[in-house]
């Protein structure tokens, strides 16, 4: 049923309707929200989950190791700093191969300290094995966190996702969401049940010491787990749609990009922004579009191809600076697309850091730019930094 | 176990360690001189390799050389001084 | 370029001899490089380690596979280890123990020196009878079996390096020098 | 006369990679007969998860969870909830960690564990120093000891403060049973593991566990050092519940000197660190019997 809520709301909400079993939860800006909800719903039997208030968000992804490993369905939710701070758990959850879902509500790393969004945070942790979904809105936040559990305890996957909700922009914003009743919802996701769990007949050891003869294979499971979470992610916004109607059957959603002469790829809430900014655009007769990247790990490269062939000419807003080349999405669209150089030209924007807002009009002189570097067939700047104080009118 | 499709989905463990031959580790190995041997099993007790086997109560205990460290603790313990120690005999 | 591999165990100060031999080396003007293979060392279990010598700067950073030197610092590890693996076909075995003419794993190898290192060690005061240091007795015997690397520098090398009572040491080292026998 | 004095199953297996003489599997192998099958053991990277072997083989029999350094209790605590979210109430849940481990890198996951009262038994293997990375000072290595990050010198910069009072600080948290135990006293330790396991809430064990390299002591003599510890009073054993402490063991016979000199990391003591540590020695054991008010000690 309809109801107007919070994104953390909707996170919380995604927890009770996945039926979560072991919740170890730590507060912190802006996830906060999501925390205070579980454990009324929990101290209400409208979760019937043991909830740990553990001590550290170190121990809170611990703590959910070991429950997953005994078999039970697994959730925590974190921010900036707090996710930092379990990196070194994230490896050993994906490692391990723990289905956990955790919901980031993105939030920028200090210095300078700062509570509000950017992607620095979920950036950091592209590389530790753990899927990771953004959410342009609360809908989003709450059908992904679904989505999320039935892809990442596929038997073919067994991996754990994060669902990336923008700080306070949709954290703390209130949007309209369609709540699906739970019966519904078990019908689309089972519940947990592991091939391999703790099992007192048949006592394993669980992690152990893996010498250098065999490391690198369990790594490369890893990989081909990975890759195969994207057909899985696929079937399940298919069956998704089948059940609630509402469409995820793509990791990269096309907004009006099949005759747009320039597209610019956006993740999180801001491309909802964007696709504003591109009506308006087309409006005026400037054929522009958004590829809003859904699903950045496992990064979806063929899809990127599937649009270069289409649109020649690509920006990439990214929220986060990875003091290499340009963004972190920046960095692996252009990556992904030099098997189509110097065709497809990809142009990267670094906005939005630090809860900077991200208005309509600077996605206007985004296209703007985009559509003179298509006709002029060249750019000055790989990367721009959007709304930059460096006294220039620019923006 | 030859490609990475033979693994397991994670790093479990597969078999207990009792195949490995730590016995290879010792230089010196445990003798049980039955004739002072009073079977009260103190060389059982504090072996951490669990290389002293005792069948039933009441036989004697017997040192299992494929997997005794040759620590020395049973021969340190034995109370009526049992068990003594003997340099491998190498062979080379 | 020489390769040697070491055999020892954990606790016998293997490692610590390829690091002395490497420092010889160098102190006889060449380039070395050496390292254990990092496995889990644990006290009385196998470990091997590498040394590799050249004229010039060492480059490689892998294991040795094909080692010109085989060098057993406890006389045990002969019957357990395969020491022999890999060695080329003109390589030189080295073993730490009293017997002559050592029969190495029924297999009989033209080149097989030995050394009784752990009396030596023993009698220099190296270490305890269960736990004899004979890392540089060995390396004092290597420098017999191996032009690269003469008395002097290994001797200059544990002067400098060695852990312990250095004097002791390079005793050792001297003695183990005139008592490697055998054919290489 | 009885000739098994403790339970003869293992749950120990054999070929496990410990350290000739290593005192924590001969703990790992006392505690099991105690704890028995249904029991499941989480434990971080220390000497213990390389004593267990390597992959495919495991040494214990049953079943066991790898995890981080610093979250032995956070683990335990994931695990009692997936277990009791299960209906899965018989299971003893076994936290198992080093000395550095626990004190040091692990406090704060541990102390969250007590304040939640979560049910589990922690058992902390004390050998006095982390000894999986080479014998470098932890907050449990005694005073005055050397250790590769205390080597003495020239400064002589030895161990310069005593161990951390880690059971008198979960006293304080909040634990439902403590105790010490030792793997020169099995009869003591198997009785105390039985124990533990029938409360209920988070308990904590603290057990003395030789190591022949840390401690540079020929790995024969390591039960006997273990045991020369509690008779010069160094590590009494005894037993803490709902406020009361109980001795379990008055031997405390033997001067420090005798339980210090039979250590290589000791002897580089001077008579008046050895008098220092007597003092302390006395001083503490006879808090400790002045806790247990009149000494109830049992055989």
């Amino acid at each position: 049923m309809l109801d107007l809520m919070t994104g953390n709301a909707a996170a919380a909400k995604g927890a009770m309707l996945a039926r979560v079993e072991v919740i170890a939860a730590y507060p912190i800006t802006p996830q906060t929200s999501i925390s205070e909800k579980l454990a009324e719903m929990v101290a209400n039997n409208e979760i019937a989950a043991k909830y740990i208030k553990v001590e550290s968000e170190h121990s809170a992804m611990a703590a959910l190791i070991g429950a997953s490993y005994v078999g039970a369905r697994t959730f925590t939710a974190t921010s900036s700093q707090g996710l930092a701070l379990m990196h070194e758990n994230l490896y050993w959850a994906a490692g391990a191969r723990r289905p956990i879902v955790m919901p980031v509500v993105s939030r920028a790393l200090g210095p300078p300290w700062n509570i509000w969004t950017d992607h620095m945070d979920v950036m950091g942790e592209r590389d530790t094995g753990w899927m990771q979904f953004f959410c342009e809105n609360n809908q989003e936040t709450l059908d992904l966190i679904l989505i999320a559990y039935r892809v990442a305890e596929d038997k073919e996957v067994m991996l754990p996702a994060m669902i990336i909700e923008d700080g306070f922009i949709l954290s703390h914003t209130f949007e309209k969401v369609d709540v699906p009743a739970i019966e519904e919802v078990d019908f689309f996701l089972h519940p947990f049940n592991p091939d391999v769990k703790v099992n007192f007949r048949k006592p394993r050891r669980y992690g152990s010491l893996v010498m250098p003869d065999w490391a690198m294979e369990f790594r490369y499971n890893n990989y081909l787990a990975m890759e195969k979470a994207k057909k899985k992610f696929l079937e399940a916004g298919v069956a998704f749609k089948k059940a609630f109607g509402r469409d995820y059957g793509d990791l990269v959603e096309l907004y009006r990009c099949e005759d747009a002469d320039v597209a610019l790829i956006v993740a999180g809430s801001a491309a909802g922004t964007a696709k504003v900014a591109a009506d308006r655009m087309r409006e005026r007769g400037r054929k522009v579009g958004v590829a809003k990247l859904r699903v950045f790990r496992p990064f979806p490269t063929e899809e990127m191809l599937r649009l270069g062939e289409v649109v020649r000419t690509i920006g990439v807003f990214d929220r986060s600076y990875t003091y290499g080349q340009g963004g972190a999405i920046y960095g692996e669209v252009r990556n992904a697309l030099f098997p189509l150089a110097p065709d497809v030209r990809v142009k990267g924007y670094i906005g939005g850091l630090g809860g900077r807002d991200v208005t309509e009009a600077e996605f206007e002189k985004m296209y703007d730019d985009l559509l003179m570097i298509a006709r002029n067939g060249s750019m000055q700047k790989d990367v721009e930094w959007v709304a930059l104080k460096d006294g220039s009118w620019r923006w | 176990m030859e490609t990475y499709r033979d693994l397991p989905q994670s790093t479990y463990s597969l078999q207990t360690t009792e195949s490995v031959r730590t016995g290879t580790w010792r230089t010196f190995r445990p003798v049980i001189d039955t004739k002072k041997c009073t079977r009260c099993y103190t060389c059982w007790k504090f072996c951490p390799d669990l290389s002293v086997d005792v069948k039933e109560e009441g036989d004697f205990p017997k040192v299992d050389l494929d997997h005794c460290k040759g620590c020395g603790i049973c021969a340190n313990e034995c109370p009526t001084g049992a068990i003594t120690m003997l340099r491998e005999d190498t062979i080379c | 370029m020489i390769e040697i591999r070491f055999h020892g165990r954990g606790g016998q100060g293997a490692v610590v001899a390829s690091e002395l031999l490497a420092r010889a080396a160098v102190m006889n003007r060449l380039h070395a490089a050496a390292f254990p293979f990092f496995g889990v060392e644990r006290r009385g279990a196998p470990v091997t380690a590498f040394c590799r010598i050249d004229l010039k700067p060492i480059r490689t950073h892998s294991e040795i596979y094909f080692p010109d030197y085989v060098v057993v610092l406890d006389p045990d590890l002969v019957g357990m280890t395969n020491v022999l693996q890999g060695l080329k076909p003109d390589g030189i075995v080295l073993i730490n123990t009293a017997k002559e003419g050592c029969d190495v794993r029924g297999v009989k190898w033209g080149k097989v020196a030995t050394v009784d290192a752990t009396s030596i060690a023993l009698k220099h005061g190296l270490g305890s009878e269960n736990a004899p240091i004979v890392n540089t007795a060995i390396i004092g015997a290597f420098s017999k079996i191996c032009p690269q690397v003469p008395l002097e520098s290994v001797i200059e090398s544990i002067m400098k390096a060695s852990p312990g009572n250095k004097e002791a040491n390079a005793a050792a080292a001297k003695e183990a020098f005139e008592g490697v026998k055998g054919v290489w | 006369m009885p000739r098994f004095t403790i339970p003869k199953d293992e749950y120990l297996s054999k070929g496990h990679s410990g350290c000739a003489g290593c005192g924590a599997t001969l703990l790992a192998r006392f505690c099991l007969k105690a704890l028995g099958p249904k029991t499941i053991i989480n434990s971080p990277a220390c000497c213990w998860s390389v004593v267990q072997g390597v992959w495919p083989r495991a040494a214990l029999k049953v079943p066991v969870i790898d995890h981080a350094f610093e979250c032995t209790g956070a683990v335990s605590s994931g695990i009692r909830a997936a277990l009791d979210i299960k209906g899965m109430d018989d299971i003893t849940v076994v936290g198992w960690a080093g000395d550095g481990g626990t004190v040091d890198i692990g406090l704060q996951s541990l102390s969250g564990a007590i304040d939640r009262r979560t049910d589990f038994l922690y058992i902390m293997y004390d050998n006095e120093a982390y000894m999986n990375t080479g014998i470098q000072c932890s907050g449990c290595t005694p005073l005055y000891a050397w250790t590769n990050t205390t080597p003495g010198g020239v400064r002589q910069e030895w161990k310069d403060v005593g161990k951390k009072r880690i059971m008198d600080m979960l006293v304080a948290n909040g634990i439902a049973y403590g105790a010490t135990v030792s793997i020169a006293y099995p009869e003591d330790l198997v009785a105390k593991v039985k124990k533990a396991k029938s409360i209920r809430g988070p308990k904590f064990i603290h057990a003395l566990s030789s190591c022949p390299p840390g401690w540079k002591i020929p790995s024969a003599k390591s039960v006997e050092v273990a045991r020369l510890a509690t008779q010069a009073g160094v590590f009494p054993l005894f037993e803490y519940e709902n406020g009361a402490y109980t001795l379990s063991k008055d031997v405390k016979t033997k001067p420090v000197e005798e339980y210090l000199m039979s250590q290589g990391r000791f002897k580089h003591l001077t008579p008046a660190m050895i008098a220092d540590i007597q003092t302390k020695v006395d001083e503490e054991y006879a808090v400790l019997k002045a806790k247990c008010q009149g000494a109830g000690a049992s055989a």
